[in-house]
């Protein structure tokens, strides 16, 4: 029964949000009842002309009963805040060790690059039991990346970046749909989320092409944007070097510090004056408007790699893509790519398969 | 029933009434065309806004039908995407600015609020007239749109969409909702002014009916939240027609402040929708249950602190836009908080009805099926306060489900409640009772039926303004689309039998229900200067049985059951 | 003055019951009041904008004073001034108004009012042009390098043209009572329109004082 | 808002002086703001300068839209558009500035 009512719960927030959702179906259903049922009685009671007795109220417990229960209402419905709102800030903050992937949305199709290297469209490939963070991002209207699944939702915003994580619970496929209305497709802006074993995830994200890998493009971006002819090892500007500075704090001009991570790495490079690194001049130009949000994601991976050391390579030649993952490849990218054929039907990202 | 035509619109039902003159009714002041458009009396300015809400009605529910229609199964076999997209626009923008902010204040409220204060009219009749004359402008102007390839941005006019890559006619859609915020303005500035200097002689502030609280608590919010949606319009159709970079995120903007100065209205504009329906049913059960209503005074504070706190709760529709998680935080109590003072208002009904002489005419059904469904979407609403079920279910159907509860189930609802209570003082005559109970009765269950199942397919995951969907959610939307189809059917019953009463209905008395109004002391129609005499208050509002008795058995004083043969 | 009265008062405070003297005082205090309840409502209007331009500069500090900078500060001063005079001869206007006495003052007050809301309009008109021959219109063309003064600049064209509009109404219902009384002696003693035109110029006096330092003197020091 | 008839109006030559008199102060305050855009006050600038506009305006509702001598009622209406203003502003701000500081 309750299968047919609440989505697949495949994620560690899904059976949190559902006990929230289910004691608050409880205490309305109870409430309800107690409305409806009150209103049928007294409405057969004292339905004109019946025998009931109708003897006023004594004034005082009038006004014992408003007080009585706007304090009740108010105790409960505070109550509620509290246990929703601490789930929330619970969840809030991703772990340290989770899978970076940056999402991209655009009209109408969601691109994912992992940090690991796989780059898909309208798909995800994630390892069970692993948190992922979501770095998201639009190139053109505010779509939202929802996973129903997961009880995940979050708008990508043109022009900054919102973030949220996951850990699945579950491997399957599951829904990835947009709810932000983003004009014409809205509808087929659909995607999946493939959660997958991690030993079948590591075979899979070996089988991923080298070429389009975020830290590779990005250096080549370093190269010719001119970032190198200052930050590169051995320039004869006074700038800092970038080797290794991924995730550590770094003390600022003005006494104040800062991690170095995704938005700090963006913030240097379009407002380079505001948090200068100690000991620096602030002649850094911005780049806001020369490097797109894809570019900067690029140049991001390249100073995450350098701070996370050599990059493990992968042997080249293995068989492209996920030709080892069940299903037709049709079926793996239900959603429109712009240039395929449009199908006017519904997408099939649907029946999720259960393991 | 023959016996209706002959007789002059003067007439009344009971000449031992009010036999004193028989001054000529509002109605018989003038027949022609102009003697309407260029009146200044409210109660004429309320039939015209009736007939101006009632065909944006049924020109919003023509939308709606089309997309239930379309909803019917998961391919797109009706209409196309693009059609699809300028269909829920206009459903939304008509429904919102042009059917359901007007309908009970400027029809009922317009008709009714210096009749309640025993004052001859508003206190700006001029502004009255001109606040319809821009709300038809407004309407037009977004009709037109329409005509000029539609408007397929959606109600809420997000940007950079709505400024930067929408093709269609987004401009004038957007001016025409700009222009009615001025009317909705001068409707609340009026309003304000007249409940402030109008009052008849003992008509003090804890003796006004709710309905007029409730009146008088919209107008607040019309004053003070409009302006912010006027700008923030003005500031789209800036963008779009002179290219200024303002929400453009690609030139620095920020789409998150629009945002915020579109909720700032546009949350406290569901409770322009609801506060009226609330102060409508709080005269029909008390009427109804024969009883003086319970709690008057808390029901007053809450009125007013729904309206100031629904002022602080905007933000409940950003928790997932990228708006700071504490801001989140806050908004979500803030949200919580508005829920007391609903859930006040809804015991106080309740409690209305213990100990009264409940009567079942057709005002009270709708009145008693309000109750039920303003508490399903109130307490949904909850789930969309807190944070982490909002997360999930926002932009999905269960947010449909649940404002569609609160402005449909609940407030269209009240206002049909308020049009068949308040149709013989307005029209002078009786509606077929018969007919309107089948219709308030087939009303609350298509509502249901239709929404309903959205609650359930939003929680599965169905998200809203999709006209393609995967078939895991069609059961639903069958479900759905065929209470819709009922819904239609009992819409349209009224439009039928109400303007049937008007011609052929029985003459009306001058207080069909036994009310205790200062609206039902006077004629039915009332005369232009609304009352015979100066009115002058004696006593609290709801005063059907002395304070301390037992209500009484009281008739209503109705024809025997009318019928359409 | 019976007469006057009569003239004066309208639907549907003469339907009170009450003596001519306290029906009209009843009515004027209604407009004012009705005028005041538009005014809140203005308020929260230009608030909007005032909003709008306070997060974009909390978001582009440094763009927004390299862009104020590049307004004209004697035009701004030098309209502030103007609307800083009419808004004294507006309230000496309302003032005296009260009483037959003081017509021919009540009357040059309102012309001169009118006149300096026109030469505002003027000099705002003389710096519009400056501004676009400066090309300070977002788009391509404009001369400030960071993309965010671009946003200033939109602020700027929106705020000043709402304010604008709202002074060109302001002017036409003062001089819409400056004529009428002029033509007619009975028409502006005790008159409400008064009071309420002179309201309304007040408020768009007071957006001017807000908009004048938001958009003027930013960036000026240093 | 008083409905009786109101007091008799004070003589020309006072409302006029009184007038002039604020007038001047509000040049003076512009003036004052001029300046201090000018000066090297850092991050004050902006506060000083909104506080002198804010001076200025009180100085104009209170003495110019006769506020001054307004009943109760009007002062609540000036006195509830700045409330929904702050009101705005404050949920406005908490979210831009709480996201601000996170960037």
């Amino acid at each position: 029964m309750l299968a047919w009512l609440m989505p697949e719960q495949a994620s560690v927030q899904a059976p949190r949000v559902d006990a929230i959702f289910l004691a608050l179906t409880a205490i309305s259903g109870a409430i309800v009842l107690l409305v409806v049922g009150l209103v049928v009685a007294f409405s057969i009671r004292f339905r004109r002309g019946s025998k009931a007795n109708r003897d006023a109220l004594p004034s005082l417990v009038a006004r014992e009963f408003e007080i009585g229960w706007t304090a009740a209402t108010l105790f409960v419905f505070v109550f509620i805040f509290w246990w929703a709102a601490s789930a929330e800030i619970r969840a809030y903050v991703a772990p340290k060790d989770a899978i970076e992937v940056h999402v991209v949305a655009k009209q109408w199709m969601w691109k994912t690059q992992s940090s690991n290297g796989a780059r898909e469209i309208n798909e995800l490939h994630v390892p069970v039991g692993a948190p992922v963070r979501l770095i998201l991002t639009s190139q053109d209207v505010i779509h939202s990346f929802y996973v129903p699944a997961f009880r995940l939702k979050r708008d990508a915003l043109p022009g900054q970046q919102t973030e949220t994580w996951f850990k699945a619970t579950k491997t399957g496929t599951f829904h990835l749909l947009c709810t932000e209305y983003c004009g014409t497709d809205h509808a087929r802006m659909l995607g999946r989320i493939v959660v997958m074993e991690p030993e079948d995830y590591a075979r899979w994200l070996s089988a991923q092409p080298e070429g389009d890998d975020l830290a590779h493009a990005g250096e080549r971006l370093f190269a010719e944007r001119g970032c190198a002819g200052c930050h590169a090892p051995g320039s004869g500007v006074h700038a800092p070097g970038l080797a290794g500075l991924w995730g550590r704090e770094i003390p600022l001009a003005g006494g104040r510090t800062a991690t170095v991570d995704g938005a700090y790495v963006r913030d240097s490079i379009l407002q380079p004056k505001r948090d200068v690194a100690a000991g620096y001049e602030p002649i850094m130009p911005s780049y806001d408007g020369l490097l797109s949000d894809g570019e900067i994601q690029e140049l991001t991976a390249y100073i995450r790699a350098l701070g996370a050391g050599p990059r493990a390579s992968r042997t080249p030649g293995r068989p492209p893509l996920s030709s080892r993952v069940p299903g037709a490849a049709r079926d793996r990218s239900p959603a429109m790519v712009p240039g395929a054929p449009v199908d006017d039907g519904p997408a099939p990202a649907g029946a999720a398969t259960r393991p | 029933m023959s016996a209706g035509l002959a007789e002059s619109p003067t007439a009344l039902a009971d000449r031992g009434e009010l036999a004193l003159g028989l001054p000529e009714s509002y109605l018989a002041a003038g027949h022609t065309l102009g003697s309407w458009l260029t009146s200044t009396d409210h109660k004429r300015i309320a039939i015209l806004y009736a007939i101006s809400i009632t065909v944006f009605f049924f020109l919003g529910g023509a939308a709606a039908t089309m997309v239930r229609l379309e909803l019917f199964t998961p391919k797109a076999d009706v209409v196309g995407a693009d059609t699809y997209n300028k269909l829920f626009t206009l459903h939304g923008v008509i429904m919102v600015w042009f059917f359901l902010i007007p309908s009970i204040p400027t029809t009922l409220g317009n008709f009714l609020l210096p009749l309640m204060i025993g004052a001859r009219d508003m206190a700006f009749p001029k502004l009255n007239l001109a606040s319809w004359y821009l709300n038809i402008l407004g309407g037009l102007l977004t009709a037109s749109a329409m005509l000029a390839g539609g408007i397929d941005t959606g109600w809420t006019f997000y940007v950079p969409y709505a400024t930067v890559f929408s093709n269609s006619a987004v401009s004038l859609g957007v001016l025409g909702v700009f222009v009615s915020g001025f009317s909705t303005i001068a409707t609340g500035v009026n309003v304000i002014a007249t409940t402030h200097t109008l009052r008849a002689p003992g008509m003090t502030w804890f003796r006004l009916p709710l309905f007029v609280w409730a009146l008088y608590t919209t107008s607040l919010i019309f004053v003070l939240a409009t302006p912010v949606l006027a700008v923030t319009l003005l500031l789209v159709v800036a963008e779009r027609a002179f290219d200024l970079p303002i929400f453009d995120p690609a030139r620095g903007g920020d789409p998150i402040l629009f945002q915020h100065l579109f909720w700032f209205y546009s949350h406290p504009a569901v409770y322009i929708m609801i506060l009226p329906a609330m102060g409508v049913i709080s005269e029909v059960i008390t009427c109804f249950a024969r009883r003086r209503v319970f709690g008057y005074t808390f029901m007053v504070y809450a009125l007013l602190a729904i309206a100031v706190i629904g002022f602080f709760t905007w933000g409940h529709h950003m928790f997932t836009s990228g708006m700071s998680p504490f801001a989140a935080l806050v908004f979500s109590f803030l949200s919580f908080i508005v829920a007391v003072p609903s859930a006040i208002k809804v015991f106080n009904w309740t409690a209305t009805l213990y100990r009264g002489q409940i009567g079942f005419e057709s005002p009270m059904l709708y009145a008693l099926g309000f109750v039920g469904l303003f508490t399903v979407g109130g307490l949904t609403g909850l789930f969309l306060a807190s944070v982490p079920i909002d997360v999930h279910v926002q932009d999905t159907y269960f947010v449909v489900a649940h404002f569609h509860y609160i402005m449909v189930g609940a407030s269209v609802s009240a206002y049909f409640a308020g049009l068949h209570f308040w149709w013989p003082k307005v029209t002078g005559r009786m509606y077929p009772e018969t007919w309107a109970k089948f219709a308030a009765i087939l009303m609350f269950f298509g509502f249901n039926l239709t929404f309903f199942p959205q609650f359930i397919a939003g929680y599965l995951g169905m998200p809203r303004r999709y006209h393609v969907y995967p078939p895991e959610f069609q059961i639903w939307n069958v479900l759905s689309s065929s209470g819709a189809a009922v819904l239609a059917v009992a819409y349209l019953m009224p439009l039928g039998y109400l303007t049937w009463s008007v011609l052929f209905g029985e003459r009306a008395r001058n207080d069909p229900w036994n009310a205790s109004g200062l609206e039902w002391r006077t004629t039915s129609p009332p005369p232009r200067e609304n009352f015979l005499g100066k009115p002058e208050v004696l006593a609290e509002p709801y005063n059907y049985h002395p304070e301390g008795a037992p209500p009484v058995k009281d008739q209503p004083r109705i024809p025997a059951q009318g019928s359409l043969t | 003055m019976s007469a006057a009265e009569k003239l004066l008062l309208r639907e549907p405070w003469d339907g009170l019951g009450l003596p001519e003297e306290s029906a009209l005082a009843r009515q004027r205090a209604g407009a004012t009041f009705g005028i005041w309840i538009f005014i809140a409502s203005e308020v929260l209007f230009f608030g909007a904008i005032i909003l709008l331009y306070t997060v974009m500069r909390l978001e582009h500090p440094d763009a927004f004073a390299a862009a104020a900078r590049e307004t004209n500060l004697v035009y701004g001063t030098l309209n502030t001034a103007l609307l800083l005079t009419s808004g004294m001869l507006a309230a000496v206007a309302s003032r005296m108004n009260e009483g037959a006495g003081a017509r021919r003052t009540v009357l040059w007050c309102l012309a001169a009012t009118a006149g300096l809301g026109l030469a505002f309009l003027a000099v705002k008109g003389i710096e519009y042009r400056e501004d676009i021959g400066r090309h300070l219109v977002p788009g391509p063309g404009f001369p400030l390098p960071q993309p965010p003064a671009q946003l200033f600049f939109a602020v700027y064209w929106f705020a000043t043209a709402i304010h604008g509009i709202h002074l060109a109404i302001g002017i036409g219902l003062v001089a819409r009572l400056a004529i009428l009384g002029w033509r007619d002696p009975a028409f502006l003693p005790d008159n409400p329109q008064v009071e309420v035109s002179l309201l309304y110029w007040g408020f768009v006096d007071i957006v001017w004082i807000f908009l004048y330092p938001l958009l003027y003197l930013p960036g000026r020091a240093g | 808002m008083s409905a009786g008839p109101t007091p008799p109006a004070p003589s020309g030559a006072r409302i006029w002086r009184r007038a002039l008199l604020v007038w001047a102060g509000l040049i003076l305050l512009l003036g004052l703001s001029c300046l201090a855009a000018w000066a090297p006050l850092g991050g004050w600038t902006s506060a000083v300068n909104l506080g002198l506009a804010a001076t200025q305006a009180a100085l104009v509702a209170v003495l110019f839209m006769r506020l001054d001598e307004a009943g109760p009622l009007v002062r609540l209406t000036a006195a509830c558009g700045l409330f929904w203003l702050a009101i705005l502003f404050t949920l406005c701000l908490t979210d831009v500035l709480s996201r601000l500081a996170n960037a």
